[in-house]
């Protein structure tokens, strides 16, 4: 306890670094749910694609070479990482929509069902991620492109350490500007996608079809264009999500998605699914209070933290934190 | 069988409730009796309170004062599912089978408030869990019958006719083995000669010995088969009587015959 | 027009059903068990597993099979979805790891009844507070739940920490003990084998009847059957019961069958504590298969594959969880031949099963019949839309 | 008419599937102890597929580089290789066992891979009489447990911990901070280190394997706040390189120092240069040779060894040099083991009556300029 409160703003800074990561992964979850009401469990790995693509571009521009860099010299690098994952974390989300969805949600198939499609996409997008030496191979690449599909079970690491510099000091630490970036960054897509959300053509039709899809559809949107739009701007925030973890965590794997997805996922819960504020505000506490938690209880008992966090939250506060849907009544 | 019509015994007895929701008052210290055996009209314009006045009876709203007694046991704080087993059952407006479950396995459920046997019983067979099982069965069927069901026992639910699944609301009503059962507009969307067969129906439940609450709309339904009628307006009462008495309450038909002529097409 | 009013035709086809064929119905059931226990001896080609031995991937599948039906009774039949049933599969086994080997020594057979009621007591203080969330936000605290089982043990001294606990005895041979070389149990059975057809009696291949060892898993496998067919029978027994009927009606309209008299409540629990218990009695058996534990077996993926058992052999029918928890141990194993592509062709086939089959690989009766009644309902209104 | 044709392409897809499987499937051809002279196969069981699929990836490319050797020079003869993917899990393991115990072609096995699948399949292969040779299993206890076949080619914890305890204080070490994964490996190593070092350890904490990332920031608050000059780390070097980086990155000046389980350039790339920089990562491999490496990458399509591949390498080395030798049966294969004595790539091979191999030297590697220098025995 007391080392908690010694060490405050480190522990919670760098909660906040976290906890907008899981958030802006939450948006996907929370978006999806909000229209269609489904879990969409592969979301994870549409993140996992985005960190790759990360990756990739720092590859392409300089080399599988491991250098450091501040934050400043890495920018330019680092924008264009930050489009072009999140094209490909769209692009993934897309995809999945059409493949393991559309067809299920036409046919007014089971929720449960599409939940079952969810995890077999979950599978398949990891271990393609996995393998994707065998597929080089195929096309007789994998000599071309040995830096980007070697070792494919490995960690794959950015190849430029970004070292943070301090900007000024909270308490006794120095907060640097890769936590502020971070933080920053993620908030501003946040509001992004709330402006969009609540002043757009789009963001009417998504919001439209949350509430009510047969009255949407009705009134003439067009609901598989929504939905699509919807897996798209939760895909983009996933790519954004994934640049940012690059930036402060610097490596990846097939498996990363999974288990960053778990977290996310109880962030858009506790928040309120549904609820794109919520997914912010879920976010961050879980960040937070994980890392308050793992200091007073040991670093070992930091998802425990997190899990019985969100029950309490649940028991006293049954459509989490904020309420969830996007301004749906409760039936 | 009828001899019961004529008494005056309270059964249930709604004493200065009021309902708030929010800013909202959608009962404002509303008091009336049911009496044993009777059928009893609760009529009143959209959004009269009505069925706010029907929730709060079968314990799915809490009277936020007043209080609720049905034969003389208090109804403040009861479960939803002990106040059925204390004989309070209702039907919905908007039919609420259980769908995907055949007619009678829907009677059957409501059958099942008063059966005793549990778990182990049902896990062992036991000869009590049988026969009683069997009970349920008999008297499912039997309600079914009453109801011009019965050869429809085993079709889904979802696949009955509108008349049917509206009967078969009433039948598993029934089989909770009520002391009150409550219509929530059984009426609606029947067409004339429908709902003369339905009021004969109503007449023949309370025969057999039940008190009746009917919602209902059409006035000429509600006036041919109740005995007394309350009547709502935003949320209080405005008049009691015989429907005789009703007919000519002047403020009755202010408030609410003008209004029926035009949404009653 | 029937002769015969539909509903008499009904009642003597009933009665016909009842007994006319009684008699067929048992010979082919008593046949079908026989052939399920003989399954592992029989070397069936193509089904056996070339890559893995066959008797280990039955105990796998028969063990799903048993979780399946369990789980059913919490997604199908009560309508809750449970993604931290790992956390009680992993409560059994560890229940029995802790009396049978950690801190006490008792034998497994006292042991596998306490782990049971262990784990429908966890399955009760889950539930008690977490059952009135609704149903989408119970998927994730059961999720958390399963989470926090397996790190509290990863952290708990007591559990045996990460390094789990090891040498948790098998049930106890019945017969000649084994000795090293010698397998004991009562006789021996000798295994069939195709590849010298015409003579298939292998006779050098043989399983010692319940004898219990390391080296031959099919005893386990006829255990964990045994335990499965008693569930599958308990199952039924339920499911023809009011309790059946209360937990379909509360899946369908949770309020109306509260307002119909059903304390819904207390079947939700029910149901989440009898899951519960059969996750737990999964557990046990695997412990003892597998005589070591560790947490990292019981990771949250796991919860995962559970839930598709479920929902691919389609919830709602105890058949369908038998085949679906059997596809989901099955196919990986028999699909061993592509090695670093099973999980690929894994997680593709989920997909293509969802698609193809949305009610699953055996819907329940009422939904084919729903979805009979639908599309005749859709071709009435084609025909109304064509005039 | 969607539905009929979506349940053939299902059924195609389901043929296909069961066709080309019965094309690649095994069949267990003879059930006699001895199936003639040539045909012998010795089998792997690890990991290929799953979080620690690269790992497995290692060994096999260590056991393929030894086999490929061999059966050049023994074309009229050639020995085959038959991998069992547990994917790391003693979950899986126990079936796969079964099955190489089963084809009594197979003589002979390196692995298992991890310690929890060596657990839970140690019992059985003893009772089978079926050599294993383990490439990375180290807990301390499965050599304690009686089997007859269990060996493995690298020191077990208890060697290691002392050892990296001692190198660390020999630099001048004087509060250590001591981390584990959670896992056996990491925890045992850690354990051992702990023991060793007694009260120099100012502070100690776990975390989950794999899952660092969420959790590294609140470790190196922890480090740096406990005043610790060093820090010790159980665990692999996905884990141990971010906590370099990271560590580094705060500044903290201390010594940063971890098992084998991050001897592998990748400890290097996932740290980052700066990060690495002055690392100790002690080991129970000798430095592996260039003409090592040239083999390997001969055999493996030009992969660079990794972590325990040299270790599968000497252990399948072990197992084809009694093929050779004539000792085809598993008894005989068995005793041969029993009584190998011959020097491998990582050190000499000979193993005690347990299983463990006899040379327990410990190394010490640096990092230096990016690279892990070649590193130095501890004494």
């Amino acid at each position: 306890m007391e080392f908690l409160l010694h060490h405050f703003f480190e522990l919670t800074i760098s909660g906040l670094a976290l906890g907008s990561i899981y958030a802006l992964v939450a948006l996907g979850y929370t978006l999806v749910y909000g229209v269609l009401q489904l879990i969409n469990f592969a979301h994870s790995e549409v993140f996992m694609y985005g960190t790759f693509a990360v990756a990739w571009v720092f590859v392409f521009i300089g080399g599988k070479e491991s250098s450091s860099s501040g934050l400043m010299a890495a920018l330019p690098t680092l924008l264009l990482a930050l489009v072009v994952a999140m094209l490909v974390s769209g692009g993934v989300a897309l995809a999945l929509e059409r493949i393991a969805y559309r067809s299920l949600m036409k046919r007014n198939a089971p929720k449960l069902i599409a939940l079952i499609s969810a995890i077999g996409a979950s599978f398949a997008l990891s271990e393609a991620m996995g393998l994707r030496d065998k597929f080089a191979g195929w096309f007789g690449l994998d000599d071309n492109l040995a830096n980007y599909v070697s070792k494919p079970r490995d960690i794959y690491t950015l190849p430029v350490t970004v070292n943070p510099h301090g900007l000024f000091t909270l308490g006794d630490y120095r907060v640097t500007d890769v936590d502020v970036l971070v933080i920053v960054s993620a908030l501003l897509m946040m509001v992004g996608l709330d402006q969009f959300i609540r002043r757009t053509r789009f963001g009417r039709g998504i919001r439209a079809v949350a509430q009510d899809p047969e009255s949407a559809m009705l009134m003439g949107v067009n609901s598989t264009r929504v939905v699509q739009l919807t897996f798209f701007v939760g895909g983009l925030m996933a790519g954004a999500a994934a640049t940012l973890y690059m930036l402060n965590i610097g490596f990846t794997r097939q498996d990363a998605g999974f288990l960053l997805g778990v977290k996310a996922f109880t962030a858009a819960v506790m928040g309120g699914i549904g609820n794109l504020r919520g997914a912010l505000l879920g976010g961050l506490v879980l960040g937070v209070a994980e890392n308050w938690g793992a200091a007073v209880l040991g670093t070992g008992w930091h998802d425990v933290v997190a899990f019985v966090l969100l029950i309490l939250i649940l028991l006293f506060r049954p459509s989490g934190l904020l309420g969830d849907a996007l301004g749906k009544a409760r039936a | 069988m009828s001899d019961t019509a004529t008494t005056t015994q309270t059964l249930l007895e709604v004493h200065d409730v009021t309902i708030k929701f929010g800013g909202i008052t959608a009962l404002d210290g509303v008091s009336f009796d049911i009496r044993e055996g009777e059928i009893l009209g609760l009529i009143g314009p959209n959004g009269a309170g009505k069925t706010t006045c029907f929730n709060v009876m079968t314990g799915v709203y809490q009277p936020t004062s007043g209080q609720i007694r049905f034969a003389g046991t208090g109804l403040a704080k009861m479960k939803r599912h002990a106040i059925t087993r204390l004989g309070i059952a209702r039907t919905f407006q908007n039919i609420r089978l259980f769908k995907s479950m055949t007619a009678l396995e829907n009677v059957l459920v409501g059958a099942d408030a008063h059966s005793r046997v549990g778990f182990f019983h049902a896990l062992l067979r036991t000869p009590l869990q049988r026969r009683e099982e069997a009970e349920s069965r008999e008297r499912a069927m039997e309600l079914l019958k009453f109801m011009g069901l019965a050869r429809r026992a085993d079709e889904l639910a979802v696949n009955l006719s509108y008349g049917d699944q509206r009967r078969l609301e009433i039948a598993r009503a029934m089989a909770t083995n009520p002391k009150l059962i409550c219509l929530d507009e059984p009426a609606a969307g029947f067409n004339p000669a429908e709902k003369v067969v339905l009021m004969d129906l109503i007449k023949k439940v309370r025969d057999r010995g039940y008190t009746v609450l009917l919602i209902e709309h059409d006035m000429k339904l509600v006036m041919g088969v109740t005995d007394r009628i309350v009547v709502l307006e935003f949320g209080r009462k405005i008049a009691e009587g015989t429907p005789a008495e009703i007919r000519d309450n002047p403020a009755v038909i202010a408030a609410y015959l003008g209004v029926e002529e035009d949404d009653a097409s | 027009m029937n002769l015969v009013p539909a509903p008499v035709a009904a009642t003597f086809s009933r009665i016909g059903a009842r007994f006319d064929n009684r008699p067929a119905k048992i010979t082919l059931a008593v046949l079908g068990v026989l052939f399920v226990y003989a399954l592992p001896l029989l070397n069936i080609p193509l089904l056996t597993t070339p890559d893995s031995d066959f008797g280990g991937v039955l105990f796998s599948v028969a063990a799903y099979a048993l979780i399946a039906v369990g789980l059913n009774i919490v997604i199908g039949y009560a309508g809750l979805l449970d993604l931290g049933y790992v956390g009680f599969y992993a409560t059994g086994a560890y229940t029995v790891g802790v009396l049978t080997q950690y801190h006490w020594h008792w034998p497994f057979f006292l042991a596998l009844p306490v782990a049971i009621v262990v784990t429908m007591i966890a399955g009760v203080m889950l539930g008690a507070p977490t059952l009135r969330v609704r149903g989408d936000y119970l998927a994730i605290v059961t999720m958390g739940f399963g989470e926090i089982i397996r790190l509290v043990i990863t952290n708990t001294e007591w559990l045996g920490k990460s390094g789990g606990i090891a040498k948790i005895p098998m049930p106890p041979t019945i017969g000649t003990p084994p000795q090293p070389g010698e397998p004991g149990g009562l006789f021996g059975i000798p295994h069939i084998s195709w590849s010298t057809f015409p003579n298939v009696v292998d006779v050098g291949h043989e399983t010692h009847f319940l004898s219990f060892t390391v080296l031959d898993a099919i005893p386990f496998y006829w255990l964990i059957v045994t335990a499965l067919l008693l569930v599958l029978l308990g199952d039924k027994l339920l499911k023809d019961s009011r309790v059946g009927r209360a937990w379909e009606a509360t899946r369908e309209d949770e309020d109306v069958a509260e307002i119909m008299g059903v304390p819904t409540f207390r079947y939700k629990l029910l149901a989440f504590a009898l899951g519960a218990g059969i996750g737990g009695l999964s557990g046990a058996m695997f412990a003892t298969r597998q005589t070591f534990i560790q947490p990292a077996s019981f990771a949250l993926l796991l919860s995962m594959l559970f839930v598709a058992s479920v929902i691919v052999g389609g919830a709602g029918n105890r058949w369908g969880a038998v085949a679906g928890g059997a596809v989901v141990a099955y196919l990986p194993e028999r699909f061993r031949g592509f090695t670093e592509w099973r999980m690929l062709v894994f997680g593709i086939a989920l997909i293509v099963l969802a698609t193809w089959r949305p009610e699953g690989l055996f819907p329940p009766r009422r939904t084919r019949r729903a979805k009979a009644a639908e599309a005749e309902i859709e071709e009435l209104e084609g025909d109304a839309a064509n005039v | 008419m969607t539905f009929s044709s979506k349940a053939v392409t299902g059924l195609m897809l389901a043929g296909l599937a069961t066709a080309s499987l019965s094309a690649c499937g095994t069949t267990d051809s003879s059930k006699n102890a001895d199936g003639g002279k040539c045909g012998y196969k010795i089998g792997f069981l690890g990991a290929q597929t799953g979080p620690n699929g690269n790992l497995g990836l290692n060994m096999t490319g260590g056991i393929k580089t030894a086999l490929d050797a061999y059966n050049k020079d023994h074309a009229d003869c050639k020995v085959s290789l038959v991998i069992k993917d547990s994917q790391g899990s003693q979950d899986q393991a126990p079936p796969l066992a079964k099955s190489l115990i089963d084809d009594s072609k197979i003589i002979g096995v390196v692995g298992p891979g991890f310690s929890g699948e060596s657990a839970a399949t140690g019992d059985a292969f003893s009772q089978a009489g079926l050599v294993t040779v383990s490439p990375s299993a180290t807990n301390v206890d499965l050599t304690k447990n009686g089997w007859k076949t269990f060996h493995r080619v690298l020191a077990n914890d208890d060697a290691q911990g002392p050892a990296a305890a001692k190198y660390l204080q020999q630099q001048g070490a004087k509060k250590v901070f001591v981390l584990d994964d959670s896992e056996d490996y990491g925890t045992g190593l850690a354990g051992a280190v702990k023991k060793a070092l007694g009260s120099a350890v100012v502070g100690t904490d776990s975390y989950e394997k794999d899952k660092i990332a969420d959790v590294v920031s609140g470790l190196v608050t922890k480090i740096k706040g406990s005043g610790a000059d060093s820090v010790f780390v159980g665990g692999y070097y996905g884990d141990s390189g971010l906590l370099a980086k990271k560590l580094r990155q705060a500044a903290w000046k201390g010594i940063f120092e971890s098992g084998d389980g991050s001897e592998d350039p990748g400890f290097v790339d996932q740290a980052g240069a700066a990060g690495a920089e002055g690392a100790i990562l002690t080991a129970a491999a000798a430095p592996a040779t260039a003409d090592f490496t040239s083999k390997y990458e001969a055999a493996n399509g030009g992969k660079a060894p990794g972590l325990y591949s040299a270790e599968a390498y000497d252990a399948a080395t072990a197992l084809l040099n009694g093929i050779d030798s004539g000792a085809t049966t598993r008894s005989a294969l068995l005793d041969y083991v029993n009584s190998y004595d011959k020097p491998g790539v990582t050190k000499q091979i000979k193993f005690t009556k347990t299983g463990e191999v006899t040379t327990q030297t410990i190394y010490a590697y640096t990092v230096k300029d990016g690279k892990i220098q070649p590193g130095t025995p501890i004494k």
